[in-house]
């Protein structure tokens, strides 16, 4: 890290940004250099989002000022950021689904052969995304309609899109949440070459690991206020934690040993043409499962397949001994299994509706007589599970829509914890969410064993599949092609076992011309 | 007695069945099912066969276009057209013409002059009937509102514009304080008649361009407890309309023979097609139908018997 | 969310000072606008006879878009209320004739909770968008009702029939209060039950609400059926005010009860809305109606107010929204 | 995406074995089948005339469908392009009256283009949404088009001009060659410009469009102004047609306009649709309706049959896609 200070390409002064019912940020200052990789760190709702998206002209602040080199910059919509060199890959993802994953990277600025007639030079723009995508050593079409490809790839292709834009300011909103390792050493790469071009970045993540390798200085937000600005190498990952969350935390991973009961679930043969090829687990009262594999190994259509989400060309599925029929979703949750899905915008949240309605949903049934709701016997129990999970809101009856990623995923999880269920497949279940809730969740994890249930946990975390699991199975192109157990798996292990002969993650499919 | 419409003599069978095209703009109220069973009777009579269409209302001129060219497409023997609107059919009419296929024009008038004949009950005359009435039960002069029926059609038009001029000219002391379209329908006319009571206190007659809205007035009119202080006069002569005149809720109803009109159509049709003379126009008597001479009306010639449908196929 | 993007992100729209005042509290300050005006205008208009003639006249609009508000909180939608009033009134009517009030009534309520059963079959099961389903019944529903009466208004019903269009309970007319029960009851349905929260659930997001165990294609299935009821108790209702069976009715009533939906503030694309706001919506148009015939506008200029206004009072209610 | 999700995720639906072999061609082996049926039973549908009778009667259809298509495509909707025509008619027929053929066109196109625009504004730059916008002008545009024409068509229109609506070019009507123009210039538009990748994006996800620095409102108020611009051809190809300026046109034509691009395939949430497809869904209506004349269903039974075929049209052609 350069000693002399060069001049910060952006400075943000006294940013204030309300929203009802919360102040979002309250007078937060930021400086970026150039060439430096700048990270945000905050639990969730603590304004990192909100704030870089002030930045990008999403929002409008209601006090402060912005300075780019010095001199002040009005950014009122995203064009005025781009046109200031400062390109944003958001948290949610921000892709066109029905368009392909050329269009995607070159919209808003599409390659012309007539500029008169404003006609699109459609083999320019294959040919172009195609080196960006080779850049980041992609092996995903560029003619691939982006709603087919996988949540890791669409998140490689915003990544694409952003750096396309050769900016000079490059935001990245937990870029990493939904990669897997392979992904993760790629963007890495592409970042350090970036520093040495003198770009700047700001980077949001919550994985204090990668802040560590990466970041050069870090500013640390709590409940809408800057805690302070630190020089990553001289802060321990500790520090960092106790300017987050304003306390100690106990240890990482409350593992709690459980007795390990009779099998609860087992799964033989699962086959979905093209998907899932024969694959077989089972899974034990008091068990916690790990599921670790590279992105697009399957883990998530096992889970679906398991809770009757997508169909099965063959094989059988046995609860607690007897065979089961488990055909939609509906029919898992009869037989008391509950699914946390992967993706929390497309099958977690029910946005327009309520915290306490989305926590709900899936008990509902418990909460009414002859059909009829006992709304406060309803909102107790979703206060319960809103408290226990630190959900940042205002109140219960807040649309989830307004929440921040983090307090969305909470949400999700709560819905899944809040059935009455004792067979749980929680896929990427801490993804986005803050240290202090990891903890949190995973406490509740072992609570949940403890009363004798069982989880299958799905993670591309490892260090997260390794500290709560007792067995992790990882898969690879839709088959298990290794098991551990908690004694003998290591990083290594895994990570070769789940690579072994590097599967290509393509096979989506090309467009049908619109 | 003689069966209606006596004076336009029905024509020996021809040799050859017939097929006839009828055109009417629509096919939902008793107006048009009774002039549809004047055509289809009369034609089963002269041994022709009849392909029936309807626009499914006086707004789609369009769709009426086109049944036209789907019917010269069809090679039909004549085209009996009740014009969903004067100008719009001008089209097809001269491109029957000159396909040689001969147009009746029947009850509403097509503005092509290329039609072998016109047959009708003439909406000014119905207009100014219906204002000789009121003007006469009002004699002491009196305030009257106009439920014309609906907007952009001929008929709505005409007749409430030849009631106005009517009053205007003959009974100054009856003065026009309200008018307005609506959708022809009772319930339609009901909330217009409501409006129109609450907009002004005192009315003493309404005009109705079709007793479809004339119902539906007739129902405020009870409801409003003025049943015999407002003289409500109307067009056509469907259950509802009897029902209500008998009561004494409707004053009068200048009725129109429709099952004449539909008769004497297919007539001309089949004296053209067996090269007979046939008059460049026929009008069809008009009845003016009140409480005294109700039970005279001979219906035959203007409604369809009890239970009667289109031909479904 | 898009929305979310323009509500904070865009500042608040500009326009007259009066739509900004306004703008603080929306809809319901459209609805007094307008009664005063025409009050002004006319003071008729607040004559206890005229306003039961309103509230009656607005009673079929209340009744149908009350089930459309079901449909468009599921995120679908019913074209074919229009058309089943229709369905409805000829079946009733001729039921009527044979079997006598009770009988007729039923038969037609049951119609349109059949004509509703088939639309929610086909979309939920066949998976046919809503609205190409309810379309196609439109077109289909319009041409039994004319096919089963032959074109002709079915008179002679019963007098006592009669009273439920007709009748008062003192200054309240029937069809008022029988419009006032529905909206009671279909709030509390959708606020109190089950039903109601998987309605809301199945609009806001299908996907999650079948991983959550919704019954999709059942509770579908319901939304439709419940608009099929309304549609068939407010074609009896408009049948006896008639006091005929008529083919005819209900025209292009189906776009104005989706307007009263989305006027009052029920998004089109589902899970956000509710029936105190479709109300406001169908106290927007009725009042319009009204009030519009009592300061004597000519009908063809009645088209084009009724047209800005409804886009005028949608802005000003939006105006609240982003103001929040 | 739920449909996705039902793809994916659902059994391809059983139903009758013939349905599931036509399931493997969709919706252009329905319209083959009609078509087949149709000459099947009355030989004169094939004839020359017949056709071309046909492809003129769909040609109104056609153009009016293609705005909507746009419309639909950015996830918005146009239901004010049936009332549209009856104004530009009206304008068309006025102007003509006094500044002649070739300004009766101009004027009728370009009242058509001013009315989009005001569409486009109010959901563009108001936010007003779409569906109220457009049900606005819906109801607006009738109201003057009967207020300018006095209720009356306006006739006496040159026989030169005529010609657009009646004359041929070899065996082809001109409406359908201006449709067939049509057409192709709305493929072009949509597939090869940024003007169309935009109309796609808005309609996929609207967020991210704009996100990425399209200037969404601009290329919204484009959308409806397109629009308006076919529904002013069509006003000006029909007023030809009826050799008068008629303010009632058009009536729900708004209706059969977005069942076309559905049937054909679009989704009227936005996002997926196009040029071919929505051909096919005007090719259905348009066959249907001149079938069912040339074979003599009663007029009654058509509605039935019509909404029956448009239902299961749909479910044909989503048959199909689930397959894949
Ligand atoms: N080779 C491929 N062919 C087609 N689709 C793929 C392929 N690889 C990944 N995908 C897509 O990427 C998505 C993510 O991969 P998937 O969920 O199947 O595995 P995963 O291990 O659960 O990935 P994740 O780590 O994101 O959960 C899948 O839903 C799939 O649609
Ligand atoms: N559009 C919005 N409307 C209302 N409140 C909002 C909106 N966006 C964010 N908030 C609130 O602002 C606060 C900060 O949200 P923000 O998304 O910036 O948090 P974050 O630091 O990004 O959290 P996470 O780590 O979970 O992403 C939260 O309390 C959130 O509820
Ligand atoms: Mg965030
Ligand atoms: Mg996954």
């Amino acid at each position: 890290m350069p000693a002399e200070q060069p001049r910060p390409f952006l400075e943000m002064r006294r940013i204030v940004k309300r929203f009802p019912g919360v102040l979002a940020l309250d007078g937060v200052d930021l400086d970026v250099r150039p060439g430096e990789v700048h990270v945000l760190l905050g639990e969730n709702g603590a304004g990192k989002s909100t704030l870089i998206k002030i930045l990008s002209g999403v929002h409008l602040p209601d006090g402060g000022e912005i300075l780019i080199e010095g001199s002040p910059a009005l950014i009122r919509r995203p064009r005025d950021a781009q046109a200031l060199g400062i390109s944003t890959i958001y948290q949610e993802f921000n892709l066109v689904p029905d368009m392909t994953v050329a269009e995607n990277v070159f919209l808003g600025r599409e390659p012309l052969s007539s500029r008169r007639l404003g006609l699109v030079d459609r083999r320019a723009l294959l040919r172009r995304t195609r080196e960006h995508l080779d850049e980041l050593k992609l092996d995903i079409p560029a003619g691939a309609v982006v709603r087919r490809l996988g949540i890791a790839q669409q998140q490689m292709v915003e990544i694409a899109k952003a750096l396309s834009l050769q900016s000079r300011l490059i935001v990245m909103d937990e870029p990493t949440a939904v990669l897997s390792a392979r992904e993760i050493d790629r963007l890495f790469g592409v970042i350090r070459q970036l520093r040495q071009r003198g770009v700047a970045i700001v980077y949001i993540s919550h994985r204090l690991d990668e802040v560590k390798v990466l970041g050069d200085r870090a500013t640390v937000l709590r409940d809408g206020a800057k805690v302070r600005t630190v020089s990553v190498a001289d802060t321990p990952v500790e520090e960092l934690i106790r300017l987050m969350v304003g306390r100690e935390l106990g240890e990482k991973f409350p593992k709690v040993e459980v007795a390990i009961g009779e099998e609860v679930l087992r799964a033989e043969g699962l086959t979905r043409r093209g998907i899932l090829h024969g694959v077989s687990l089972r899974l034990r009262r008091g068990e916690i499962l790990g599921i670790a594999g590279l992105v697009g190994s399957r883990r998530t259509e096992l889970a679906r397949a398991l809770f009757g989400a997508d169909p099965l060309d063959s094989g059988r599925i046995v609860l607690r001994g007897k065979p089961a029929r488990i055909d939609r979703p509906g029919r898992a949750i009869e037989e008391r299994m509950a699914l946390v899905p992967e993706d929390r915008k497309q099958h977690g949240i029910l946005s327009s509706m309520s915290v306490k309605e989305n926590v709900t949903l899936g008990s509902i049934g418990a909460f009414s007589r002859g059909g009829f709701l006992d709304l406060a016997r309803e909102k107790r129990h979703a206060r319960e599970y809103a408290t226990s999970l630190r959900i940042a809101t205002p109140d219960l009856d807040r649309r989830v829509l307004y929440l921040s990623g983090g307090n969305q995923q909470k949400v999700v999880i709560a819905k899944g914890l809040s059935s009455r269920a004792d067979i749980f497949l929680f896929d990427e279940p801490t993804r986005g969410i803050d240290v202090g809730a990891k903890v949190e969740v995973y406490r509740l994890m072992i609570e949940l064993v403890q009363r004798g249930a069982a989880i299958l946990m799905i993670s591309s975390e490892l260090p997260e599949l390794l500290g709560m699991s007792d067995r992790i199975l990882v898969m690879r192109e839709g088959r298990v092609s290794g098991e551990f157990t908690r004694g003998e798996a290591t990083e290594e292990a895994i990570l070769d076992c789940a690579l072994r002969g590097d599967a290509p993650v393509a096979g989506a499919r090309e467009a049908p011309p619109p | 007695s003689a069966e209606p419409g006596a004076d336009y003599p029905q024509p020996p069978r021809p040799s050859r069945p017939y097929t006839i095209g009828v055109l009417v703009p629509h096919l939902s109220n008793p107006h048009f099912v009774g002039q549809a069973y004047g055509y289809v009777d009369e034609a089963q009579k002269l041994g022709a066969k009849v392909i029936l269409l309807e626009a499914g209302g006086y707004q789609y001129v369009e769709k009426q276009v086109s049944q036209m060219e789907d019917l010269i497409a069809n090679k039909v023997d004549a085209i009996i057209l009740v014009a969903t609107n004067g100008p719009g059919t001008v089209g097809p009419v001269e491109h029957a013409a000159a396909q040689g296929i001969p147009v009746i024009n029947c009850n509403v008038m097509t503005a092509s002059d290329k039609v072998v004949t016109r047959i009708r009950s003439d909406d000014e005359v119905i207009g100014r009937m219906q204002a000789d009435f009121m003007g006469k039960a009002l004699k002491a002069g009196g305030k009257v509102v106009l439920l014309r029926g609906a907007p952009g059609t001929s008929w709505a038009e005409n007749r409430g514009n030849a009631f106005k001029k009517e009053l205007a000219e003959k009974f100054p002391g009856v003065k026009v304080i309200g008018e307005q379209y609506s959708q022809s329908t009772p319930a339609d006319g009901l909330k217009l008649m409501e409006d129109f009571m609450q907009t002004f206190p005192q009315i003493d007659g309404a005009f109705n361009g079709a007793d479809t809205t004339a119902i539906g007035a007739a129902q405020a009119v009870l409801a409003a407890g003025k049943k015999g202080k407002v003289v409500i006069t109307t067009t056509d002569f469907q259950a509802d309309t009897e029902k209500f005149l008998r009561e004494g809720v409707i004053t009068a109803a200048v009725v129109q023979q429709t099952v004449v009109i539909g008769r004497w159509g297919m007539r001309a049709a089949i004296n053209r097609l067996e090269k007979r003379q046939v008059p460049p126009s026929l009008s069809t008597p008009l009845l003016l139908v009140t409480k005294d001479n109700v039970q005279d009306v001979d219906m035959r010639g203007v409604r369809a018997p009890e239970g009667w449908k289109p031909p479904t196929r | 969310m898009t929305e979310a993007y323009l509500q904070e992100s865009q500042a608040p729209p500009r326009g007259h000072p009066v739509l900004r005042v306004l703008g603080k509290i929306g809809m319901p300050a459209v609805v007094v606008m307008l009664a005063v005006f025409f009050g002004a205008m006319n003071p008729n208009f607040w004559s206890v006879r005229n306003l039961s003639n309103v509230s009656r006249q607005i009673s079929i609009l209340s009744l149908i878009s009350l089930g459309q508000t079901f449909a468009i909180l599921s995120a679908g939608i019913d074209l074919s209320v229009g058309s089943l009033i229709a369905l409805v009134s000829v079946v009733c009517a001729q039921a009527m004739l044979s079997f006598g009030v009770a009988g007729g009534i039923l038969a037609g309520i049951l119609a349109g909770c059949a004509a509703g059963l088939v639309n929610g079959v086909v979309i939920a099961k066949a998976r046919v968008p809503a609205f190409i389903a309810t379309l196609g019944m439109l077109v289909a529903a319009r041409g039994v009702a004319l096919t089963l009466s032959g074109g002709l208004p079915i008179a002679g019903l019963p007098r006592s029939f009669l009273v439920i269009g007709a009748g008062y309970l003192g200054p309240l007319p029937f069809p008022t209060l029988i419009a006032a029960v529905a909206f009671v009851a279909a709030h509390l349905v959708l606020t109190r039950t089950v039903f109601g929260r998987y309605v809301y659930a199945m609009g806001s997001n299908e996907e999650a609400a079948i991983l959550s165990g919704v019954d999709v294609p059942r509770y579908k299935i319901l939304v439709y059926v419940v608009s099929g009821l309304f549609a068939g108790i407010a074609g009896v209702v408009l049948t006896s005010r008639v006091v005929s069976g008529q083919p005819t009715l209900g025209e292009v009533q189906e776009l104005y009860a989706i307007a009263a939906v989305v006027i009052g503030g029920g998004k089109i694309t589902g899970g956000v809305g509710g029936v105190g706001k479709t109300l406001l919506g169908v106290l927007v148009l009725g009042i319009l109606g009204n009030g519009l015939n009592l300061i004597q506008v000519s009908s063809y200029v009645q088209n084009i107010v009724i047209g800005a206004i409804i886009v005028v009072a949608v802005y000003v209610d939006l105006a609240r929204e982003r103001r929040r």
